[in-house]
């Protein structure tokens, strides 16, 4: 059972993370790559990890990607271009130079572990608790540093995406577009 | 049971599907999204290990990775918007001034 | 109020920091009140430390240490000392500088750069407190730099015109060569020592004399090549000698400055120098001697100069060179609480002096030349008389402040026997009388030279200057009265300057009597030589008296001279034709500016063109266009990488991993 | 095999009360509460007093011609609608109906999943509801349909947020994720409206934002965007938009009652009910089941009338209102019980 859903989701976020670096389109590779994080999010359901399962959806699909998404259709950005010149040689060398990656990882992954398994999820690892317990206290610095980060990135962005006079398009939209990365945190 | 390695595996060939993406799309919303799809891959990685190794510290650094997520995806978008604003476009080889 | 000391030179810098701060368009009155305030403040805390110092019973020196400057064993404290001879410096420094602050906000009022000046003039005197209240040869050193970029910046400060700036850059560099000789003095006792500190260095000379009488360097003892070195230091600051020349071209600077830095305090700094080091010098008596005559030369030759000069400020110029000279001269034969003693009487009516012909060049409209001048006495009564005043007491008239101080010095000559350095005192005080004397018939007798519109313009200048020239002449007047020598008195002791100093500057005190310990031979001689030519009361009247003729047949012949308006025919001195060629070798000043330009600056700057055209602009520019086209082709090869598109970048980068990753990993 | 058994059964049931009974019920209910507060009669032919009107919408929407712009991206057109319905109906499976009940040998709880992370899993499946509406506004090809995407994208995060802190308050003295443990805790401590009460506020206005209502209907503002992101949707692809937003009023509905007014718990009361009801000829478990479900409903339907009775009582907020007290109000005022909670719960008053 957990072998079929596993290979169900591995092949379904491959396939549309492929969809998602190989599609024209931005929004379909903006709706692949939510297909992609749902199918990780089932992954780490079967991995013992619910919470940051639950969170994936929330944040990464139900904030982030709706980010990008509003983004695509405020720009309205269509198709990309036909390619034009000296495309081929970058191409060439980040395939390679990703297949020799993956190839590399991919051997010292199964040199270190092979088809190992692990035991039986405990209630401990499972435990909300435990891992909340753990955040507020050992990660506690890290905790409040992140929510620096993520203030600064808020005024960033609104610096940033902030128009200075009238320029026309957009909509009145434009004033929640700098905070919405902000969700669910 | 699935073998953790597995796991690893997956995380390995869509960090590199990702990393693939990003060099080669020359739409900065793409790019940015196989960035995305890199850092996914990253955490799929650490709750593997985190369950290979029995600790939790995999997990809360994917909740970091998040809350760095949605920062970078505010800064970067709001760039992005910026940048259109100016230039009309966010074809990276259109936006070559780094240039001399 | 001695436990306030360290507010003495910090209020004067404050000052200047504040005035800095509050920028060239404050207000006029709240730049004068800062400016004056400052150092006015200072004078007051001054004056309550003195009077704490001198009315206490067994008034030790007065240490205080604001601030360890250095880490470490080596000690080097930012401390100060109030000890008589900083008494006595630090008075005629805050008393004789606010005077003539106050004078300045008359002066100066119509000046471009108020403030600046009033900035410039804060921060010498702070600096100049500094020099004289420091603990250690160190702060003393600080001090002497800060007075010296002053004079500089004081010198220059009408930087606009050609003249004044060059002057300023005279002034520094040749200051800067003693200044060299200092530091090396500085070094030489340093490593010798361990240590700086005045206290220290005394007690560890007083505890083992012979360190001083050993060999150093040069074939000198340590004591020689010290007090060698600091002489050529003090030579710089007080124009001496060869370094001298730079004090007459000085007179670019406001009139003020002239007076307070250029004639009453900066300029003695040499003389305090010479004296505060004054147990290094009893244990080196050769160099003493060449003090001396040094001292007594320089009196005479700026003395010979000073006839020529009809600039009335090049005449005063010439004149604290040579008085100076005198201080250098006491010094140099031991009297150093005669030579103290001038410095005060000194300070006093050659502050008048200046101020006076500042008062004069003010109401000529910045005219300078006597031989335009003349008869301003019925213009200016009260610069005329406070400036007769100050000429008697440089003349040495009885009764005058110069009088007591230079008949201490020249008794200090004939007593040890120096019959010539005596002679050219006399023949130097009897040129002092006639040229100063000159120079106030030119000026305020006789009849009006110049232009009817300088005419129109004469007047009395305002309370805030005449005010100051009043409190200086009645000092040049009382002042000499701290020193009445024993003769003089009747065989009364009431020479209190003499005494006061007696702890620092002895004679009798312990560093003296360590040195004759160790001297024997020398010092007893000394000792005998003084005993033999220790002279009769009835002999010291006679020198007296024939000092006083002098200087009265001096003034005389100035006035058969130049009085009545005689003197000046068609605009020139009568006394160049009478004189001919000496008074054309005198009025060029020996030519000792053309000498040095030819001598020293001509090749020196030869060489540096040298070195500028080949070893600079071959060797090393060759070397940097080298590095630099190779540079450059370096770059031309690899620019085909940088595409200016950021995905071609993190290519390389993402290549540059893998290539680690299989590289280094594997 | 019989777990999955039991899950579906208690789907069926779900689906049933909400599709099949709540959903028409809410269509007739909106037009005649309607009407009723416009003073006018309402649909009133067809079966007592119109109640069979909502059979006859449903008729219509099947035989409407479906028109179909000309688009570019048809795949997504197609696809918003069903994109609509799906997260409104998955996500009432996290919401209990009942206590856990024993049938036969085994110990059932009467929620279709109880996951660990119950109610975070609800509330990430509602936020994808957004992407219908933005594909739908996307894939018409028509300015109006994007804007009103644009606007829903927006609006739907911006009080999602504030939604989710209000939650969080909740969950914060239950120390659990499951619902049925916060109802567990409101039959100990009484409701929890009362020490929730900001909580609640902000809850009930996220409530009406996030489901695109009077006085947030921006994504469809007719006066402003014809009908905002379904304006060229029509027949049963619009019914679909018109449904997954009952649906998802219900959820939500429910959930309000869940979290603050003691779900299917009503003071004992339901207890001898069961026990009354087990007497009679259907064992326990039915009751409980029935009974569960009967109050929930009932406490759903009154936040339900509030949704019908605002929209026809208030005007609509101009979007940077909308904005302004989303971000300025609501998120600082839910940050603000999030820490009165905490600090409550941590002094051991909650």
């Amino acid at each position: 059972m957990e072998m079929v859903i596993f290979f169900l989701f591995a092949a379904l976020a491959v396939g549309s993370a492929l969809v998602v670096v190989l599609h024209r389109n931005p929004v379909y590779s903006t709706l692949s790559l939510v297909l992609t994080l749902i199918s990780l999010a089932v992954l780490f359901v079967l991995l013992g990890a619910p919470f940051i399962a639950a969170l994936q959806v929330l944040i990464y699909t139900g904030a982030i990607v709706v980010l990008f998404l509003f983004v695509v259709m405020l720009l309205n950005i269509g198709r990309e271009e036909a390619s034009g010149e000296r495309g081929l040689l970058q191409k060439v060398a980040a395939g390679v130079g990703a297949l020799a990656l993956l190839a590399f990882v991919a051997l010292a992954y199964w040199g270190a572990y092979g088809t190992r398994e692990v035991g039986p999820l405990t209630e401990d690892f499972v435990s909300l608790e435990v891992l909340a317990t753990q955040l507020f206290s050992d990660y506690l610095l890290a905790f409040e540093l992140v929510g620096l980060l993520l203030l600064v990135a808020v005024i960033a962005a609104t610096v940033l995406a902030a128009r200075l006079g009238n320029t026309p398009g957009g909509g009145e939209s434009d004033p929640a577009l700098p905070e919405a990365g902000e969700e669910g945190i | 049971m699935v073998p953790v390695s597995w796991y690893l595996l997956l995380a390995a060939l869509l960090f590199a599907i990702g990393t693939a993406g990003a060099l080669t799309r020359r739409n900065g919303i793409t790019i940015f999204l196989s960035i995305e799809l890199m850092l996914n891959s990253v955490n799929l990685t650490l709750v593997a290990y985190s369950r290979l190794l029995d600790d939790h510290t995999g997990q809360l650094v994917v909740f970091f990775v998040l809350a760095v997520a949605a920062a970078e995806a505010a800064v970067g978008l709001a760039l992005f918007i910026a940048l259109y604003r100016h230039r009309r476009t966010i074809d990276l080889n259109r936006i070559n001034l780094m240039r001399w | 109020m001695t436990n306030l000391l360290w507010l003495i030179p910090l209020l004067p810098f404050a000052g200047a920091a504040l005035n800095a701060a509050l920028g060239p368009r404050a207000p006029k009155a709240l730049t004068t009140a800062v400016g004056v305030g400052a150092p006015g403040l200072s004078l007051v805390v001054a004056l309550g430390a003195l009077w704490q110092y001198v009315t206490a019973i067994h008034p030790g020196a007065v240490e205080q240490t604001i601030y360890a400057w250095t880490a470490g064993e080596t000690a080097i404290d930012v401390a100060f000392l109030l000890d008589p001879l900083s008494a006595v410096m630090l008075f005629v420094v805050t008393f004789v500088g606010f005077w003539i602050h106050l004078y300045s906000v008359g002066y100066m009022s119509h000046e471009e750069g108020y403030q600046r000046y009033f900035v410039y003039l804060n921060l010498f005197m702070g600096a100049m407190l500094l020099l004289v209240l420091g603990d250690n040869l160190l702060v003393m050193f600080v001090g002497w730099e800060g007075v010296g970029l002053c004079s500089y910046l004081l010198i220059g400060f009408y930087y606009d015109q050609k003249v004044p700036p060059e002057a300023g850059r005279k002034a520094f560099i040749v200051n800067r060569i003693g200044d060299f000789a200092f530091l090396v003095g500085m070094f030489a006792l340093f490593s010798e020592f361990g240590t700086l500190s005045y206290r220290e260095l005394f007690a560890q000379m007083a505890a083992n004399p012979a360190q001083l009488g050993a060999d150093y360097a040069l074939g000198l003892s340590l004591a020689s090549f010290v007090a060698l070195c600091f002489f050529v230091g003090a030579t710089g600051k007080s124009a001496q000698i060869p370094l001298y020349v730079w004090l007459p071209d000085a007179m670019a600077g406001p009139t003020p400055v002239s007076a307070l830095i250029h004639a009453a305090t900066m300029v003695t700094a040499g003389v305090y120098m010479v004296v505060r080091m004054n147990v290094v010098y009893e244990a080196a008596p050769g160099v003493a001697l060449l003090v001396a005559g040094v001292g007594a030369a320089t009196a005479l030759l700026a003395a010979t100069i000073g006839v020529a000069q009809n600039d009335i400020k090049k005449v005063l110029a010439y004149s604290t060179v040579s008085q100076l000279g005198y201080m250098f001269l006491a010094a140099g034969l031991g009297a150093y609480s005669a030579a103290v003693f001038h410095l005060g009487t000194h300070a006093f009516f050659k502050a008048l002096l200046f101020l006076g012909s500042g008062s004069v060049i003010h109401a000529m409209g910045g005219e300078q030349d006597m031989r335009k001048m003349g008869g301003l006495k019925k213009w200016m009564p009260v610069t005329a008389w406070t400036f007769v005043i100050g000429g008697l007491a440089i003349a040495g008239i009885p009764g005058f402040a110069g009088f007591f101080s230079k008949d201490e010095i020249l008794a200090a000559a004939a007593n040890e026997g120096h019959w010539i350095l005596w002679a050219v005192g006399l023949a130097t005080a009897g040129l002092t009388a006639f040229y100063m004397f000159r120079a106030i018939y030119m000026t305020f007798f006789g009849d009006f030279r110049g232009s009817e519109e300088q005419k129109h313009h004469l007047h009395e200048s305002p309370a805030v200057m005449t005010v100051p020239l009043m409190v200086l002449a009645a000092g040049a007047v009382f002042a000499g009265y701290a020193g009445v020598s024993k003769v003089l008195a009747f065989g009364r002791d009431v020479n209190w300057i003499h005494h006061f100093l007696e702890p620092v500057v002895g004679g009798h005190g312990e560093a003296a009597a360590h040195g004759e310990a160790v001297h024997g031979t020398e010092t007893a001689a000394h000792g005998a030589a003084e005993a033999v030519h220790h002279l009769s009361v009835g002999a010291e009247w006679a020198l007296i008296a024939v000092a006083v003729v002098t200087a009265i047949a001096g003034i005389l012949v100035a006035r058969a001279f130049y009085g009545s308006g005689r003197g000046v025919e068609d605009g020139e001195d009568v006394l160049a034709g009478k004189l001919g060629g000496v008074h054309n070798v005198l009025s060029h000043k020996y030519w000792v500016d053309e000498v040095y330009a030819a001598v020293v600056i001509r090749p020196l700057a030869a060489l540096s063109r040298g070195f500028f055209k080949w070893v600079d602009g071959f060797v090393i520019d060759g070397l940097l266009h080298t590095s630099a086209t190779i540079a450059e082709l370096t770059g031309d090869l690899g620019r085909f990488t940088t595409t200016g598109n950021a995905r071609n970048y993190v290519l390389y980068f993402f290549i540059g991993i893998v290539i680690l990753f299989f590289g280094v990993i594997l | 095999m019989s777990d999955l058994l039991v899950t579906g059964a208690k789907l069926l049931v779900f689906l049933g009360v909400f599709l099949g009974a709540i959903a028409p019920i809410m269509v007739w209910l909106e037009r005649r509460f309607c009407a009723f507060i416009q003073d006018r009669p309402g649909p009133n032919r067809l079966g007592p007093l119109g109640l069979f009107q909502p059979l006859a919408d449903v008729f219509k929407f099947f035989f409407k011609e479906d028109v179909t712009p000309s688009t570019p991206d048809r795949a997504l057109y197609l696809a918003a609608p069903a994109l609509a319905v799906l997260p409104a109906l998955v996500t009432f499976v996290f919401i209990p109906f009942g206590p856990t009940v024993e049938i036969g040998e085994r110990l059932v709880p009467l929620i279709v999943s109880d996951a660990p992370a119950g109610v975070l899993l609800l509330l990430a499946i509602a936020s994808l509801s957004v992407y219908s509406l933005v594909l739908a506004g996307y894939a018409s090809n028509n300015k109006y349909s994007l804007m009103g995407g644009i606007r829903a994208s927006a609006q739907l995060i911006s009080y999602e947020l504030a939604m989710t802190l209000a939650v969080v308050a909740v969950l914060l003295p239950v120390g659990s994720f499951h619902l049925s443990d916060v109802i567990t805790y409101q039959q100990e401590n009484g409701w929890n409206v009362l020490p929730q009460a900001i909580g609640f506020l902000v809850f009930l206005i996220a409530m009406f934002a996030e489901t695109n209502r009077l006085p947030f209907d921006l994504p469809e503002a007719e006066s402003e965007l014809v009908a905002g992101f379904h304006t060229e949707y029509s027949a049963m692809r619009f019914a679909s938009f018109f449904m997954s937003e009952y649906i998802a009023m219900t959820t939500l509905s429910a959930l309000a009652a869940t979290l603050y007014f003691g779900g299917w718990d009503l003071w004992g009361i339901d207890d001898w009910l069961v026990s009354t009801g087990s007497g009679l000829f259907l064992p326990e478990w039915f009751w409980a089941g029935a009974v569960g479900m009967t109050i929930l409903v009932a406490k759903a339907f009154v936040f339900l009338l509030l949704f019908i009775w605002v929209r026809w009582t208030f005007p609509r907020f101009r979007y940077d209102q909308l904005m302004r007290l989303g971000w300025k109000v609501l998120l600082p005022l839910a940050l603000f019980n999030v820490v009165l909670i905490a600090a409550l719960t941590v002094g051991g008053v909650l």
